[in-house]
Formats: structure tokens, C-alpha cells, sequence
């Protein structure tokens, strides 16, 4: 591949590439061999690697999470593709419970990566849209990360893969061919832990991450909005939300998650207590109503935010 | 392949005609309303995604036409006709995969993911498994209230790998409850084929001797075999001999979801697989049905789906401004 | 039973209550029929109502609550019992697939209740001590309550089981026996959804529950410091908050689940976009770190919030 | 019980003296250790609750043995033995159930919930079933590399029952990975009897009936029975046979944890399991062995016990202030 990618494809290069450098690196999950997966995410890789790194498995999330865990244990560095993010639902204990405290309660390292695939706006219904990530933020032990670029696709997905913790990779599928961008280098990594601002501006912050990143810049067009592209959701990059906020005292957290789950609860929590005397306006929040997500054209597109609900949001904030 | 080449159904005897005929319109129903839905799909009419059980009819229509009127079920992806069987119109089910807001999931869910609970129907989750235990509970129910009543719900030999099966099926079993599992041993989960899932691919035999629960093996095929096995099952189960189970033998005739072509199902399997509707059709001819009379049931059944069509398509979109209720029964905070 | 009662008590006479009062109640869980259950929380059940109500279960968490939501949509109004709340991981997919979004989809209503003893200070180490209630926090469709009372114990409990929403009901071992109280009356009930000032004041509100109640008031000796028991943690009953706050203008959140967890993010969200004008200080939380529970006495200790960390933080808030 | 009314150990004469030698070791050192930790629970120097493996030490002591140097195991509540069998000393097992500062969890877990997983031996989580994919994870990794090494882990009839030893044992036979399954069936998950836990409560049937895999079923109070049958199963695992199981029939001997006084179990049943370590001491007399030597072993490891309790009294707590310390390998944020 060369010169102009998808995110699903840099998804998918990153992943060559990894499997190309290390051979500790396999990835299993279900049809991801010669059906390639559902989204086509692995498509050749099949091919190019064989069974024995790209393997399928049966139906139990639990089950493959656990053993790619205890693969990791003897040192391999697994990386699990969940159909959909939904399913996560299902291996939870195994991420929760082994993956997550594993480190702590023995110094053993479970260099691990799950790929989920998730979010809207494909009209996927209650249990192919969610975005599940509010129930892994604040859980000692994990990292979380939601590339909303094409080079952060590429770049945290290296990075989590060669991190000796575990990682959930949140792509969002909506994403995967709408972005288009250069093809990342091999050596580009994005490093976990790390905000990106990837418009400067001086009005207000909008704080967002994955999908949400190209909806606020569609929103902000013509506005001087500030927009800090979170990348990795826990642990949350504090210093930079509030480097922005300094910079621009006024704050719009955006997410795709409903809006009593997901990254925003940190965020206006670290906001209140140590950016307090920064904020020139309550800070304001534009993410989904607190139910799931609805399946028919006319109340997902009245669920998701949209450029002209932020855009409007937005307005207000200014106008404080 | 030729009508004539196809064998008839088995004779079946005990099987009286009017569930004869019943499982010819319950398959001709699925059969037809699956098709408009993978044409409405592809005229961008229907979103996300669609689910059919094309040839797999016999399992749908066999199961849910052996329930008696009280009992229960959670059918999955693949079983429109128990659906059908159980009450549901095909403007309930076409409302769903259009997305209206007076269908029976308001618009909230889509395609197979329905039911109508308060008759007795569960609906769909996506999370494989997950339904196996909730029908358990409620044959626990009945058993606790004495009632001669029956839960049944269906998976497949993909969802035969997940933890839930296991538990709802050791549950069922060390309740003894008068649960009914109705297994679509269909060669594949998605693109993965049943030996690339379990070692011993006699799903019955594992059902049997991992979890000690009476388990038959039918040719899904043949929509009177089904039908008398899981009868025969529901009736024990009612009957207080505990879960039972029926492992179907069948092959998806389409893909996994619309967007899979299933080039990885080999052209003899398929030759293998004979379609269930053509094969009660000799057999109702057998029974002494005229081409006229089964021609006749095939038009009841193409109009019953026109104007199903019709109704769903009618049937107003749902209303934004209703986006954020239902969520609670009894809501609470603000 | 009469007179005084505790916290374990006066769960168990709700339970009894319910089960005479009403035929659809049944209990089911591990351990919990002639051995009582792994906290004797329902011992004697078993022999005035028998096994057809006190239902033994095989080790199946994710089987027995989907059985559960299988008898409540036949009408029954289960009642599960987790021998600790830490397994609620297990059964996770049971309750926020099936349970939280049956009602939404279809209709159906699912009157469930799960009881799952959480909190630590029992030297219960990573896996007996969690507060896990964060993972349902926001969740559409499930409610959550957290007794911090004797009261509150039978009249959350009664009400949850008469609700038809599916609750969950951490009960805090670290109270079974410590607190005592009035045995409430059967007609007790505690609304779901409605905090409670358990201790007015001017000068600061803590915002608390379970056995952070206690906590705060013990903290607040000699000031002149509201406490807010939130009672039931999600949905929120953000007037409550908010009212409280316009009254003191000063917040201290105060939870035994780690910082980045259970209702912080959302008390402080909250406050911070609808509290703005009204907060003289930037709010304060005092919450173990993030971090899982440790088991020596000597790191569980520095772990939990203590009445003199409270106090400390407490003095801060009011001198700023 | 008198120890002349116990019967000797079986024969096993293809097991060497050095394994039989080890074995009487190694469940004394379980059983002595055990005893310690009881009683510093009675005194309060142990926080927490108290799980013992007493009168199952033959299992945790044969199963453990019987695994190769590479080998790598995840043991459960019971198994103390299996720990000092892959190296842990009897301070590191009381460190950790003191909470020591540089106990194998640093202070952070508690009674068995340690392992030395650079060494091979996973820490025990208390969620059943979850160690049962991680070890096959693990095995998985050495069929990938072409290692001959096995791994291993334990479950009770009570674990049988959850999702986790489903999925686990599924992944282990369809993947076809050198994994081993060691079943302590002993009557009781807590104070729940196997047979309200399951149907058949054969549990070797069901995992053969139910996973195709193989299992033998072996008397758990015999540590040479134990450990020629779990060798067996570990080398075929090896050789490249596949995921083997074993059922081991025991009963634990205390409560289940150390405010349980186990009532529940019947007087007769306990009746039927004698002490273990008696039964291998008779087959040590009838191998030969003089009373001073055996009294010699019981002595050595009671020093043993002796000096790993001073060591790990004079152990340090853990300091308050790493208590943010240790949660990532590689921390970010702040
Ligand atoms: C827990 C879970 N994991 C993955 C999926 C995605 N998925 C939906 S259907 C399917 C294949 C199911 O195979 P099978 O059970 O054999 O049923 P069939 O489609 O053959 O009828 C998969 C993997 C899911 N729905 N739930
Ligand atoms: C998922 C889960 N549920 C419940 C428990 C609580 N629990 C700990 S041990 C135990 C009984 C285990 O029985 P069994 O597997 O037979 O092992 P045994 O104690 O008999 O050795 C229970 C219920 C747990 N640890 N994990
Ligand atoms: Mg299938
Ligand atoms: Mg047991």
C-alpha cells in the first residue's frame, strides 16, 4: 500500500506491520482468517501470515480473551478482534478482573491489545452502535485509546501493541472508510497517554475524541475553536485539557457516548476541581441522551450529535 | 435443482394435516417475506443490516408450530416463521426491519431483533447465548407455579462456544425445568465452520453427554421431522421430564447478513441441502394435495406478505420527539 | 424480630417481608438456602419459605441473573443474591444486554433485583472489596441504589423489589453489623431516586452513600457541613445536589470507589455545568486512588478515605 | 481414625521413590503450613478470610509433581502444594497471607491469590472459571512456538458450572493445545452438594460426553494414584495429544473458608475419605521405609514450616506510600 489510506486500511497496515516485525504478535478473533473479518479489517493477512497468527475462534469472547491473556503471560503479544464493541459486554470479567489487575498484583506484564469496533451512524441498533467505552475508563490497570485519525489509527495501534499493558482499541466504524489520509510510515507512533490539539484556537475548547474529532471541526468551521483530540480516554491526558482550557477558558466536551457514560465524566470532573478558576462559562456537554442507541434513520440521527447541534451548542457557549 | 429431484418429506403419519399445511404456509410465509426484505435492502429501503433464514424455514416453522398456546419462546436470526407461528403478522415483522415507529420494537431495534413479550415471545439480542439462561428462567417460572407450560428458545452451532449455553443448559438441567432447546446445527457460525469450533460437531451427543439433557437429531430439511421431534420434545418437557433438546441438521441458504456471498460453503455441501419447501410440496402431493390446492396455498401466501408489505410500508416512521422514552417502566431522576 | 435491629437485619426483613407479602417473590443465588448465605443475610429463609423460594444455585452468575430476567418477564419478581458484588463482572453482559435495555425495546418489563454485598475495610483484598457500582452508573435502563442506612436498607430493598425496572442493590459489608438502627416498619419504603439530607448545614455539602454517609457525618463533627445521601446513585437526583450546593456553595464528593469511578464523574459533571454560578470553591473529591483494593491492613488503610482524611480535605474546602 | 485402619496408597510401582519421597514433602508441607495459617487466623495476625486445601493435599501434591520443569500451572484455593512443588517457599506462601511488603503480591493480595508467574505459576483470581482460557492461552502460546511444554490448571465441581470452563475447555480441544484440567471434585461447591449443582455428577463423563476430552477419574486421597494419572494425562499432552483432563474424587476437609464449620457435610460421607498423608505413609512402610525415616520427613518439613513462618514474620509490611505503585508496567497519564 502506499500514498492514500483509509483508517480501516492504516488499521489493517498496522497490524502487517506488527505482525511483519515481531513474531510474538498473532491476532485471533472471529472470522478474521480467510473471511478477513466482518468489516474487512484483516482481509490478506490471512494470506500473508497463516493460520497459526491470524486465527479464527470460535463464538466466546471470554474464553479467547482469557487465552490470548494467558498467551501473553508466556510472553506473545495477542491482539483480539471483538466483532463488535458490543460483545464486549461478554469477555468483561476476563478484561476486568485478569487482564486489568494482573500487573499489579504480581509484576506480570499482559501485553495484550482488543480491537473493538465500535460506534454509529450505521444504523446498527442497540447492540452494533454502542460505545462502550465509559466502562473501562477509571479501571486501574487498563489503558483505553480512540484513534479519530488516520495516522493515530496507524500510530495507537503500534503503540498498543508493543506496550507491555493491556489496551482496548476502540476503532469506530464509521470511520473506517469515511477518513482517508497519507499512509503512515512504519515508524509513526502515536504514544499512549498522549492529547493532540489538532486545530488551535482561542474562544473555547472542544474536548473530544474518535468521531467526535472530525464533527467538531466540521462544527467549528469559520469559529477560533480549539479542538484537543484526547486519543488515549484513560488514563486521560489531564495536563492538556487544562493547558487548553488556560489558554481558552471555555470548554464543550463532545462525545458519541450517551452522556452520563464514556470520557465525559472524567473530563468535567478534572475540569471543576482543577479547572475551576480557568473557565469563564460552565463548561458544556454535547453527547447522545442517556438511552441506547436507537436503530431507525429518524432517531439515530436525532440521537447522534450532529455538526448543527454542536454548532449550536457551541454558539451558546460563546454567547455566555 | 429440479422439483422432481427432490425427496419428500418423511410420511409422518401422526402428524395431522392441518399442521401439515400450517408448516407449508409458516415456510412460504418466511420464505416470501425474506425476500422482500433482502429486495427492500437492496433498494437502500432497509438500513443496517438483514439477517435472512432462507432454507432453514423447516426448523423455524417445525419448532414453532410444536409449542402449545401458552408456552414461550425466544427465536433468534433464523426463525421468522416461529414468529409467524406465534402470532406475529408479517407487517410486525416488516415494520421492524423498516424501522416504524409502530412496529413492535418502535422503531428502536431493527430487522430479526423483535418480539412481542407479553404474548410470549422474547426479543432477540445480538449477544449469542445470552437468551439461553433467560428462557430457563422462564420454564423455572412455570415449574414454581405448576403450570403445563413450555419456554423454548433456538441457537446454533456458533453460539453452541459460548459460556452462556453452558450455564442456561446446567441450569435447566439441575432444575429440571420444561425448557426446550431447539439447536440449528447449520454447518457455520458466520464464516467458521463447525469443526473449527468444537471437536465432536454431533452437537446432540455433547448435549447429551456433557449436560445429561435428551437430545434428537433431525434433518432440518424436512419441516414434519422437525416438527414431530421438537413435538415430541415440547410434550415431554410439559410432561415434567425436564429440558429437552432437538439438534436440526440444515444449511443457511444465504449468507450470514446481506453483505456476505458465503464463498466459503462448498458447492457439494450445498447440493446436500435440498429446499424444505419444495420438499413438503411432494410430500403434501403424496398426502394427496392437487398442484392446484398447493398453488393455491403458495398465492394465500404471496398476498398474505403483499399486503403485510403494504401495511408496514404505510406505517408512520417514528417520532423523534419520543427519542428519549421507554427507557424505564417507572422512570426516575429527570 | 423488634427493636433494634442492623443493617444485615433489617435487609433480611425486608426480604422475608416481601416474600410473605407477596408470591412472586423468590430469592436465588449461592449459598443462600439452608446455609444462609455466605453473610447469614438470609438465614432462616430457607426454613420458613423453602427451597422453592430460597433457590440454591450452581456457580453460574451470568446463567442464574439471565434466569432471573427469564422468571421476571414471566412475571416473577426475582431476587439474586451475588455472594460478593466483585462478581458482578461475571454476569455482566446478562445485565446491561438483557436486563437494562429489554424495557426500551419491547415493552417487557423486568422487575429484577440484584443484591451484591460490595465495599471494603473487611481485608477482603483486590476481589472481595470493589465498588464496582461505577460500571452501571449511566447505564439507560438499570437503576442503582446504595443503603446507607438501616432505614434506607429495608426501604430501598422493599421499593426496589416493588419497582419494575431492574435494580441493583449494593449492600456494604462493612455495615452488616456496624450499623444498627430502629427495625423499619413493613410499610417502610424508601423512594427510588430521591437522596436525603441525613445532616443539614450551611457551609460545605458532602455528597456521599452507603458507607460514606457515616463517614461524612463522623468527618463533619463540630462544622457546620450538609450531608447528602444520595441513596439511590443512578438515575441521579441532581435537584437534590443541586439545591444543597446553592444552599452551602461549597461541595465535597465523598466515595469509597476509586477517584475515576462510580458517581464522581457524574456528581461533578453535574455541578460544573449546572452548578457553575452557584459554587464558591472548586468542588473536592475524596475517593480511594485508582488503584484495586489492596489487601494489608496497612495499604487498605492509606487506601480508604478515613474520617481524618475527610476532615482534612473538609478544612481545606472550608478555608478556601 | 486409627492409622493402621488406613489403607495403603496403591502400589504404583512405575513411580520412583525420589516422586514418592516428594510427594510425602510436599502435601506435608501443605498441611503443616495450613495448620499455621489457621492458627494465626484464630490469633487475628491474618486479615481476611482462610482457604485450606486440608485432606486435599494429595491432589494439589500429585497433580503439581507431576508437571515437567518448563511446565507452567494456575492454581486454585486448594493447592497450596502445587506452589511449593513449582518453588515457592512456605515464607512466600505466609508472606502473602500476612500481607508482607515483599510477599509474591507486595501486600496487595491475600491468602492464595499469589503465583510467581515469571516462574510459571499464574495468581490465583477469585473468579471461577476465569484461569481455565488463561491457561489454555498458555498452552496455546507453546503449540505456536513448538515447545514441548504443558500447562496447567484446577478446577472444583463447583467451577464446573460456569461459562469460563465451557469456553475454556471448547478453545482447548478445538485448538488441540497441550492443556491440562485437573477437577477436585469434592462433593460441595461451599455448602452446595454436586448433585444440585448438576446432573451427572460423574464430571469425567461430562467433560468426555461433553468436550471430547480425555478424562480419567482417580481416587484424590491417593497422592500415587494422583500422580501417575495426572503424569499420564500431562505427557500425552505433550506428545501432542491434545488438551487431558482428571478427575480427582477428595473432600475438602475443613469448611470452605474459615468461618465455615462445614455442618452441611454428612458424618458418613467424611467417613469414606481418610487422611492422605497417612495413606501415602502406609505405602511408604510397605516400600520399605523405616518409622524414624518417615518421622525424619515429617520433621524436615516441619523445620521447613517453622523456618519460613520467622522468615516471613521478620518480613517487612508493605509501606503505605507505594500505594499508588504498580498498576501499569508502563504508567501514562498522571
Ligand atoms: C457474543 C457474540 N459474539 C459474536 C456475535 C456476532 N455473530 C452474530 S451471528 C454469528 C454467527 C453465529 O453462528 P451460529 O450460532 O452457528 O448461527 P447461524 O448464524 O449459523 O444461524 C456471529 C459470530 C454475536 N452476535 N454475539
Ligand atoms: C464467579 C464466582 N462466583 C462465586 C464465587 C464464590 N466462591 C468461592 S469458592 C466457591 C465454591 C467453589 O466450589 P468448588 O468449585 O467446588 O471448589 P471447592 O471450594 O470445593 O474447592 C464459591 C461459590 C467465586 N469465587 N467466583
Ligand atoms: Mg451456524
Ligand atoms: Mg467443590
Amino acid at each position: 500500500m502506499s500514498g492514500e489510506v483509509t483508517y480501516l486500511e492504516a488499521i489493517r497496515a498496522a497490524l502487517a506491520d506488527a505482525l511483519r516485525e515481531d513474531d510474538r504478535v498473532f491476532l485471533l478473533g472471529e472470522d478474521i482468517g480467510h473471511f478477513g473479518g466482518a468489516f474487512g479489517v484483516t482481509k490478506g493477512l490471512f494470506e500473508e501470515f497463516g493460520e497459526e497468527r491470524i486465527m479464527d475462534t470460535p463464538i466466546a469472547e471470554e474464553g479467547f480473551v482469557g487465552a490470548a491473556i494467558g498467551a501473553a503471560w508466556m510472553g506473545e503479544r495477542p491482539v483480539v478482534e471483538l466483532q463488535f464493541a458490543d460483545f464486549i459486554s461478554c469477555p468483561f470479567d476476563a478484561i476486568v478482573t485478569v487482564a486489568a489487575k494482573t500487573h499489579w498484583r504480581s509484576g506480570q506484564r499482559i501485553p495484550l491489545v482488543i480491537r473493538a469496533p465500535f460506534g454509529g451512524g450505521v444504523r446498527g441498533g442497540p447492540f452494533h452502535s454502542q460505545c462502550p467505552e465509559g466502562w473501562f475508563i477509571g479501571q486501574p490497570g487498563l489503558k483505553v485509546v480512540c484513534p479519530g485519525s488516520v495516522e493515530d489509527a496507524y500510530g495507537l495501534l503500534r503503540s498498543a501493541i508493543e506496550d507491555d499493558d493491556p489496551v482496548i482499541y476502540f476503532e469506530h466504524k464509521a470511520l473506517y472508510r469515511r477518513l482517508k489520509g497519507k499512509l503512515p510510515d512504519p515508524e509513526q507512533r502515536t504514544p499512549l497517554g498522549r492529547a493532540r490539539v489538532v486545530r488551535s484556537g482561542s474562544d473555547a475548547t472542544i474536548v473530544t475524541y474518535s468521531a467526535g474529532v472530525g464533527l467538531a471541526i466540521e462544527a467549528a468551521a469559520g469559529l477560533d475553536i480549539e479542538v484537543l483530540d484526547l486519543r488515549t480516554v484513560w488514563p486521560l491526558d489531564a495536563d492538556a485539557v487544562l493547558e487548553s482550557i488556560a489558554r481558552t477558558s471555555k470548554l464543550m466536551m463532545l462525545q458519541e457516548a450517551t452522556r452520563a457514560t464514556g470520557v465525559a465524566g472524567q473530563v468535567l470532573s478534572l475540569v471543576s476541581r482543577e479547572g475551576f478558576e480557568l473557565l469563564d462559562a460552565p463548561p458544556v456537554l454535547v453527547a447522545p441522551p442517556d438511552t441506547p442507541v436507537p436503530f431507525a434513520p429518524e432517531l439515530e440521527d436525532a440521537y447522534q450529535p450532529s455538526a448543527a447541534t454542536v454548532r449550536q451548542s457551541l454558539e451558546h457557549l460563546l454567547a455566555y | 435443482m429440479q422439483k422432481d429431484e427432490i425427496a419428500a418429506a418423511i410420511e409422518a403419519p401422526g402428524v395431522p394435516s392441518e399442521a401439515r399445511l400450517g408448516l407449508f404456509r409458516l415456510m412460504l410465509l418466511q420464505r416470501l417475506t425474506e425476500e422482500r426484505i433482502v429486495a427492500l435492502y437492496r433498494q437502500g429501503r432497509i438500513s443496517g443490516s438483514v439477517y435472512t433464514g432462507f432454507m432453514q424455514e423447516a426448523v423455524a416453522a417445525g419448532a414453532g408450530l410444536a409449542l402449545g398456546p401458552d408456552d414461550v419462546v425466544a427465536p433468534l436470526n433464523r426463525e421468522l416463521a416461529c414468529h409467524f407461528a406465534r402470532g406475529a403478522t408479517v407487517a410486525d415483522a416488516l415494520k421492524n426491519f423498516l424501522g416504524k415507529g409502530d412496529g413492535p420494537t418502535f422503531g428502536r431495534d431493527g430487522n430479526m431483533h423483535f418480539g412481542a413479550p407479553a404474548k410470549g415471545v422474547f426479543p432477540l439480542v445480538s449477544m449469542l447465548g445470552d437468551l439461553c439462561p433467560v428462557v430457563v428462567g422462564a420454564a423455572l417460572a412455570f415449574k414454581r407455579r405448576g403450570e403445563p407450560r413450555v419456554a423454548m428458545t433456538f441457537w446454533g452451532d456458533g453460539a453452541m462456544s459460548t459460556g452462556d449455553v453452558h450455564e442456561g443448559m446446567n441450569l435447566a438441567g439441575v432444575w429440571r425445568v420444561p425448557a426446550v432447546f431447539v439447536i440449528q446445527s447449520n454447518h457455520y457460525a458466520y464464516s467458521t465452520p463447525t469443526e473449527r469450533q468444537m471437536v465432536n460437531t454431533t452437537i446432540s451427543e455433547r448435549i447429551e453427554g456433557g449436560w445429561s439433557i435428551p437430545c434428537g437429531r433431525v434433518d432440518g430439511m424436512d419441516a414434519l421431522a422437525v416438527y414431530e421431534s421438537v413435538h415430541a420434545a415440547v410434550e415431554r418437557a410439559r410432561r415434567g421430564e425436564g429440558p429437552q433438546a432437538v439438534e436440526a441438521l440444515t444449511l443457511r441458504g444465504h449468507g450470514h447478513a446481506a453483505h456476505d456471498d458465503a464463498r466459503y460453503v462448498a458447492a457439494e455441501l450445498r447440493a446436500r441441502y435440498a429446499d424444505p419447501i419444495e420438499r413438503l410440496a411432494v410430500r403434501l402431493r403424496l398426502d394427496g394435495l392437487t398442484e392446484e390446492a398447493i398453488d393455491g396455498h403458495r398465492r394465500a401466501a404471496a398476498d398474505e406478505v403483499a399486503a403485510g408489505l403494504a401495511e408496514a410500508e404505510a406505517a408512520p416512521a417514528p417520532d423523534p420527539a419520543t427519542l428519549e422514552e421507554g427507557v424505564y417502566a417507572t422512570p426516575i431522576g429527570r
